[in-house]
C-alpha cells in the first residue's frame, strides 16, 4: 500500500509539475528559447533519440560517469580505510587531500588536458577527483564507528585482518558508507558533465554546451532531463543496494 | 592631452537610465573603449548608468531576446543563430569589422596558411563557438573539409596544449593568445580568418521593442560607445590608462603585452566609417552557418541588423 | 581432580593493570599471581568494578598488563591464542547477523566447510534452548536469549580454553542451573566418557552457588586495586548434581566465600 | 610527541614540494606562463598583498563560502532530520532533491543570473546547493543510526521531542553529520569559486579568470593556494569541532 | 501493607503482545491480567524470553498492547507518563555523557535549576557506591558500575512508580545486598518516617531470593506465551534485615517459588 501510494504520488506530482511548466508559458507568454514548452522538448527527445545521437552522447557520458564512480570509489575506500585506522597518517596526508579537492577544476584543466589529453581520460579523473571525497570521508568515518567490543570478538577468535575487514568492519561501516556512495554516485554525474564542459566534443554536456550555443533550449533541457534520469538511476541503484545490504538495521524505522 | 575633465553634471538631476551590459567574458584590456566611454562621461551624457555584466556563462543574448536587457556585447554568428531560433535581437553597432579568430603555430612548423592544417592536430575548445565558426570558415574558404584534419576539443587551454607540443595548431583570438605567445619568447605564425572571409563580427545587440520603444536610449548607447571607440582609437595609451581602474592585475601586467593587445585589437575595429556593418558579411556569415547545419533556412538578413543609429 | 594435574596452563605473575584515564591513573590490578592448571575450572567472584573483566582480558590476550607476565602453555602471552572461546560480559553479537550467523562466526572464521557449520550450529541452538530463533536478529532478542547465543558462539568451535564473563547473568534462576549443568557436560564430565578433552575454564560470576557448584577452585578478589583475597578449592566430587547443593559440605564451602566477600 | 612529529612531516613535504617545483622548472624548462617558479609566485603574491586586491577578493570570496555554507548547512541538517523521521517522505522528496543536485550549475546559472542578478546572492546560493546535499545524506544517515534503546529511555522520562531532539539526537547523529560538514565546507569553497566563474567581477575565482586571461599563471597560483589556504581553515574548524564534540568517542582509536 | 491498599494504580485486562517479526506472529503475552496497589513492591519472576521485558515496556507506557488494556490511576495508559522512573536490562547509557551528567539527564529533562541539580546527583553517586567516577564516561566503567549509574539515573528524580528490569544483574553479591536494602530504604521503608511518600515498585528479577528479600508479592511467569503461573503475597514482616533470610518462613517461600518455576 505504501508503494501504491508512493507511485500516485510520484505521477500525480509529475503530472502536476508538468501543468505548472505550462500554465507558466501561457501565463507568462515565455518564449521557446527562455522556456520550451513541454510538448517542444518531448518533440526534440523523439528526435533527438530517432537520430541516435541522444544515445550516442548518453553512452559516452555514462561510460564515463561509471568509470570514474568506479575508479574515485575503490581509491576513496582503500584510502579512507588506511586513515581511518591510523590517526596519524590522517593527520599527515588530509590537508592534501583537502587541498586536492578544493583547487577549482578549472584551474588544473590545462595541466589534465596536457597529461591525459583532450579524450575520455580527463572526465573520468574529474567524476573520481569529485567521487572521491564524500566517500573518503564517509568511509572515515564509517570505520572510526566501529565498536570496539566487536573487535575484541574478533581478535578473541584469532581473526585474520582480512577477516576483520570482511566480517566486522565491512558490515558496520556500511550505513555510513553507503551515505557516502550516495552522494558519490550523484556527484559522478555532475563531475562527468564538468568535464564535458571543460572540453569535449560529445557526451550530454557537451549537448548543453551545443544547445545553448544554438539558442536550441529545448535541446538544453532535453540533456538535462536525461542527465537527471542518470543521476536518479544511479542513485536509485545506491538505494536498493541499502535495502539489501541495510535490512537488519531497518525494521526500527518503519 | 586635453582630456575633457569628467563629464561635469550638465543637465545634472536628469534620471539616468540603467543599463546592465553583459559583456562575454572578464574584464580585459580589449573592452577599454567601453571603459573609456565610462570614464569620459559619455554614457552619462546620453542619459545612461552602465553597469557592467561579465556573466560570461550567462547568455546575455538570450535575455536580451527575452527583453530582460536592453543589450549585450556579442559576436556576430550569435545574432543569426539567436534569430534562427526567433529571438528577435538587433545588430545595432559593429565594434570588430575583423572576425578576431585565428589559427597558431609554431613557426617552422609550415604551417602559415589554411591549406598546411591538412592532416594536422587542431586544437580547440569545442565543436561550438566563435572559434569553430572561424575554423570553418576558414576551411571552407580553402576547400578543405573538417575530416581533412584531426580536431581535438581541450577546452581553453590551447596556449598550454601548443607550447606542450600536443598539438600542431590551435584556434585562438589573434588579437590575444599570439601576442601572449610571442611575448614570452615563442615564434608563432598566425593564419587570420579574417584575411580569408569577410565575417561579420563583435558589436551592439539589442532587441525589436527596445528599437520600437526607445529608439533615443539605442541612439545614445551606440553613440556614447562609438565616441569610446573613437577616442580608443586616438588615443591608445590614454585609453590603457583609463582600463587600468577598471581591470583588475593590469597595474602589474607585463605594459607592453597588454598594450600591444590593445593596438591588436584596434586595428581589427571598424574604422570606417566607425559601427558600420555590411550586408556581404552577414552574407557571408550565414552561408558559414547553413553549411555548418546551424541555421537550417536563409533569414531575413535586414532585419538581424541595422546601420540606423550609426550618426553620419 | 588433583591426580589429572599436569602443567599450568596459564601462569600469572606479579601482574598490574593500570588505565591512565578519566582523571589520572587507575590502579585496577594490584600485583596478582596464580596459576590455572590445565583443565581447572576456576570461577573468579569480586565486587563490582575490581578488575575481573579486566583480568580476563588479559588472560583472553586482548589487554597488555602494565607490569608482570602471563604465560600461556609456558610461553608469554602476547596477544589472542587458538583455541580460546571467550564470552563478554555483555552478549556483543553483530547486529547484522542472524542468531544463526552470529553462532556460526568462530567456524567461518576458522575456515570450517559450509556443510559443518549448519549441523553443528544448531547442536549449540538446541543446547541454548533457541530451536526456532536461528534467523532472527539480535535486536529482536530478549536479553537472556542474547546471551544463550553468545554462549552458544564461545562453544562452537570448541575451544580448549573458556574464559566466560558473568556468561549466565542475564538468565532465570532455571535455565541458570540448566545452561550450568550443560556447561559442566560438555566441559568437564567430558573425561567421564564424553568428548574427546575436558576443557580449562576460567568464568566470573556473581553467584557464590553457582561457583561452588561448577568450580574446582574458586578465587575471590578484593576490591579494586584487586588483589586474590582467597583461594579455596572446592573438593566436591564429580559428577555433581542439583541434591549436591543441598548437602552439608556444600553449604559450608558457600558460607565460607560469602563471609570472605564481604 | 605526535605533534611534532607531524609539524616536522610537514614543513618537510613542504620543502621537499617546493623543490620538486623548482627541479621540475628546471628539468623540463617550462615557461613561466606554463608552470611559474615558487619565487615567481611568492613575488606575485606579495605583490596583490601590497595593493590590497588579494585581500579584497578573499573577503569576498570568503564572504560567499560563509553565507553559503551557513545557508546550505541550515537548509540540510534541516530538511534531512525531517526524512531521516519519515521514510515516506524521504521516499517521495528524494527523487527530486537527487534531480536538484545533478542538473548541472552551467545549465542554470543563467537563470540565477537572471533571478538573483550577478551579485553576491547567486554564488551563495550556489555554495549553498552544493553544500546541501552531503550534509543533508550525513544527517539523514546519522539521526537513523540513534539506537532505540535510548529513544525508549527518552520517551521514560517524557522528554519533548525538543528535548530529545536536543539531548539524544544531536549528539548521537554528531559523528555522521560532522563527516558531513567536512565535505560540506570544502565543498562550499569550490561552489563560491564555480559561482565566480559563472559570472562574477570580484574574488578569487574571478582572479583565477584574470590571471587565465592574461596568461598571468602566477597570479593564478597565487589565488589557488589562497583558496586552498581557506579550504584548509575551514577544514581544520570542523575538525577542531569535531575533537571538541567527539572527545567521548576518540580515545579509543589512539 | 494490605492496611495501606487504596487503589490499584495499575490495572492489566487481558493483556497480549505479539510481534509479528522474524518468520511470522510470535504471542509474547498470553491474556495476562493483573494489578498492582499504589505503593506496592512487586517482583516478577519467569524464564528467560518469556516476556518480562516486553511486560515492562507495556506498563511503561512504551509499547502499545496488541490486545488488552492497562489503566494506569484509573486513566487507559497511551503513552509514557510523569513520575516513572524506568531501569532497563542494559544499563542504556548515553555514551557522550559522564556518569554525573547521565544521572543528571532525568532532572536536566524536568528543568531542575542547576544548583539543586549537583547535590542531588552527588547525593546518588554515593548511594550507588561511584565516589571518584562521577566524570568517567561509559566506555570506562565496568558492566557493574554502569548499571549503577543507570540505577542513580532511575532515582534521581524521584519518581513514585519504578519499572526495573534485572537492575541488579551485573552486580556481585554483596554489592546486590547492599542496592537491594538501599532500594528497600528509600522506597519501601520510607513509611517508617523517611521520605514523603513511598513508591510503587515492579522489578523484574532472576534471583528468587532477592524477590522474597524485597517484594510484597512475587509474580510468576510462565514460558512463552507467558501467563501467571503464580501470584505469592509474601507476608514477611518490614523492615526486613539480612537476617530474616535464615529463617524457615523465607526459606519456605523460597522453595515454594523454585518449584513453581521448575
Ligand atoms: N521488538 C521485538 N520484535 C520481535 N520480537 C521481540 C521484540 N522484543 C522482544 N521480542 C521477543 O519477545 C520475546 C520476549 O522478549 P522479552 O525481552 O520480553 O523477554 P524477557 O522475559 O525479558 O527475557 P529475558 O529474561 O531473557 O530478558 C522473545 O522471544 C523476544 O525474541
Ligand atoms: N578501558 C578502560 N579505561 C579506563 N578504565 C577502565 C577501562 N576498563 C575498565 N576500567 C576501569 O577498571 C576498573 C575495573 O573494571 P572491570 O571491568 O575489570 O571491573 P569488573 O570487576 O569486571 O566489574 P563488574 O563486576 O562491575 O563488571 C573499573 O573501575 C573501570 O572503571
Ligand atoms: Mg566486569
Ligand atoms: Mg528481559
Amino acid at each position: 500500500m505504501k508503494d501504491t501510494q508512493r507511485v500516485i504520488f510520484i505521477i500525480v506530482s509529475l503530472i502536476g509539475m508538468l501543468l505548472l511548466w505550462q500554465v507558466i508559458i501561457w501565463a507568462a507568454d515565455l518564449p521557446a528559447f527562455v522556456l520550451p514548452s513541454p510538448g517542444n522538448v518531448a518533440r526534440r527527445f523523439m528526435q533527438t533519440v530517432e537520430d541516435g545521437s541522444l544515445l550516442r552522447h548518453l553512452g559516452v557520458t555514462l561510460f564515463e560517469v561509471l568509470l570514474g564512480l568506479a575508479v574515485g570509489l575503490v581509491t576513496a575506500t582503500f584510502t579512507g580505510y588506511l586513515l581511518a585506522k591510523s590517526r596519524l597518517l590522517e593527520r599527515l596526508l588530509s590537508p592534501y587531500i583537502v587541498a586536492s579537492q578544493s583547487v577549482p577544476m578549472v584551474a588544473i584543466a590545462p595541466l589534465l588536458v596536457i597529461w591525459l589529453g583532450p579524450g575520455l581520460l580527463s572526465k573520468v579523473l574529474i567524476a573520481a577527483l569529485i567521487v572521491f571525497f564524500p566517500v573518503l570521508v564517509n568511509t572515515i568515518v564509517g570505520v572510526r564507528a566501529v565498536p570496539e567490543d566487536l573487535y575484541a570478538l574478533m581478535h578473541s577468535l584469532q581473526a585474520t585482518r582480512w577477516q576483520i575487514l570482511q566480517h566486522l568492519e565491512i558490515p558496520a561501516a556500511m550505513p555510513v558508507f553507503l551515505g557516502g556512495l550516495r552522494i558519490g554516485a550523484t556527484l559522478a554525474v555532475i563531475g562527468a558533465v564538468v568535464g564535458e564542459f571543460v572540453g569535449a566534443d560529445r557526451g550530454l554536456g557537451f549537448l548543453i554546451n551545443v544547445g545553448r550555443g544554438m539558442y536550441d533550449t529545448a535541446l538544453v533541457f532535453v540533456a538535462v532531463f536525461v542527465l537527471v534520469a542518470l543521476a536518479l538511476a544511479l542513485y536509485g541503484l545506491v538505494v536498493g543496494l541499502e535495502n539489501h545490504l541495510l535490512a537488519w538495521q531497518r525494521r526500527a524505522e518503519e | 592631452q586635453a582630456e575633457p575633465a569628467p563629464a561635469q553634471p550638465e543637465a545634472a538631476p536628469q534620471e539616468l537610465t540603467h543599463i546592465r551590459l553583459p559583456m562575454g567574458y572578464i574584464p580585459n584590456v580589449q573592452y577599454t573603449p567601453f571603459y573609456v566611454a565610462v570614464e569620459l562621461g559619455f554614457y552619462e551624457k546620453a542619459g545612461i548608468e552602465l553597469e557592467f555584466d561579465y556573466s560570461f556563462e550567462t547568455d546575455g543574448v538570450a535575455l536580451v531576446g527575452a527583453d530582460d536587457l536592453q543589450f549585450s556585447v556579442v559576436s556576430g554568428e550569435q545574432v543569426l543563430m539567436a534569430r534562427n531560433q526567433g529571438l528577435p535581437v538587433v545588430y545595432v553597432m559593429a565594434w570588430y569589422r575583423d572576425y578576431p579568430v585565428g589559427v597558431v603555430a609554431m613557426t617552422g612548423q609550415g604551417i602559415t596558411q589554411p591549406g598546411d592544417l591538412a592532416g594536422k592536430r587542431v586544437g580547440l575548445p569545442g565543436p561550438f563557438g566563435a572559434n569553430y565558426i572561424g575554423l570553418r570558415a576558414l576551411l571552407d574558404a580553402t576547400g578543405l573539409q573538417e575530416s581533412d584534419i584531426t580536431l581535438d576539443s581541450i577546452g581553453f587551454n590551447q596556449v598550454e596544449a601548443l607550447v606542450a607540443g600536443q598539438e600542431d595548431a590551435v584556434v585562438v583570438y589573434t588579437t590575444n593568445e599570439p601576442i601572449q605567445l610571442q611575448s614570452q619568447g615563442y615564434d608563432v605564425d598566425v593564419i587570420a580568418v579574417a584575411d580569408y572571409a569577410h565575417l561579420v563580427s563583435n558589436g551592439l545587440l539589442t532587441n525589436e521593442t527596445t528599437i520600437a520603444n526607445h529608439p533615443e536610449l539605442v541612439r545614445g548607447m551606440v553613440e556614447a560607445t562609438l565616441s569610446g571607440i573613437r577616442y580608443t582609437i586616438a588615443h591608445p595609451e590614454d585609453a590603457y590608462e583609463i582600463a587600468k581602474k577598471y581591470v583588475d592585475g593590469l597595474e602589474e601586467a607585463d605594459i607592453h603585452v597588454q598594450l600591444d593587445i590593445l593596438r591588436a585589437s584596434i586595428a581589427l575595429y571598424q574604422h570606417d566609417p566607425v559601427g558600420y556593418s555590411d550586408l556581404q558579411a552577414w552574407q557571408n556569415m550565414q552561408d558559414v552557418l547553413i553549411n555548418m547545419q546551424l541555421i537550417n533556412a536563409p533569414l531575413d538578413l535586414e532585419a538581424a541588423f541595422t546601420n540606423d543609429f550609426i550618426e553620419n | 581432580m588433583t591426580s589429572l594435574k599436569i602443567e599450568p596452563i596459564l601462569a600469572v605473575t606479579n601482574l598490574q593493570v593500570a588505565f591512565s584515564d578519566g582523571n589520572g591513573n587507575l590502579q585496577v590490578l594490584d600485583p596478582l599471581s596464580f596459576a590455572v592448571d590445565r583443565q581447572e575450572f576456576v570461577c573468579v567472584l569480586g565486587p563490582s568494578g575490581c578488575g575481573k573483566s579486566t583480568l580476563l582480558r588479559v588472560l583472553g590476550g586482548l589487554l597488555s598488563p602494565t607490569h608482570g607476565e602471563v604465560l600461556f602453555r609456558g610461553e608469554p602471552l602476547r596477544g589472542p591464542r587458538r583455541g580460546v572461546g571467550v564470552v563478554f560480559q555483555n552478549a556483543n553479537l553483530m547486529p547484522w547477523r542472524s542468531a544463526f550467523a552470529n553462532i556460526a562466526l568462530p567456524l567461518e572464521l576458522q575456515g570450517t566447510p559450509e556443510s559443518e557449520i549448519a549441523p553443528r550450529v544448531h547442536e549449540l541452538i538446541e543446547l541454548v534452548g533457541l530451536q526456532g530463533f536461528a534467523d532472527w536478529l539480535p535486536r529482536d532478542l530478549s536479553g537472556g536469549m542474547a546471551q544463550r547465543v553468545a554462549i552458544a558462539r564461545a562453544l562452537v568451535h570448541d575451544p580448549d580454553v573458556l574464559l566466560l564473563d558473568e556468561p549466565f547473568g542475564a538468565l532465570d534462576a532455571l535455565t541458570r542451573e540448566q545452561m550450568g549443568a550443560e556447561l559442566l557436560r560438555i566441559a568437564v564430565d567430558a573425561r567421564n566418557g564424553g568428548r574427546a578433552s575436558r576443557k580449562t575454564i576460567i568464568m566470573v560470576t556473581h553467584a557464590i552457588d553457582e561457583a561452588v557448584f561448577l568450580a574446582d577452585r574458586v578465587l575471590v578478589l578484593g576490591p579494586r586495586p584487586a588483589q586474590i583475597r582467597m583461594d579455596v578449592r572446592i573438593d566436591l566430587p564429580r559428577p555433581r548434581d542439583g541434591n549436591l547443593r543441598y548437602t552439608p559440605q556444600f553449604g559450608a564451602l558457600a558460607q565460607r566465600l560469602r563471609d570472605s566477600i564481604g
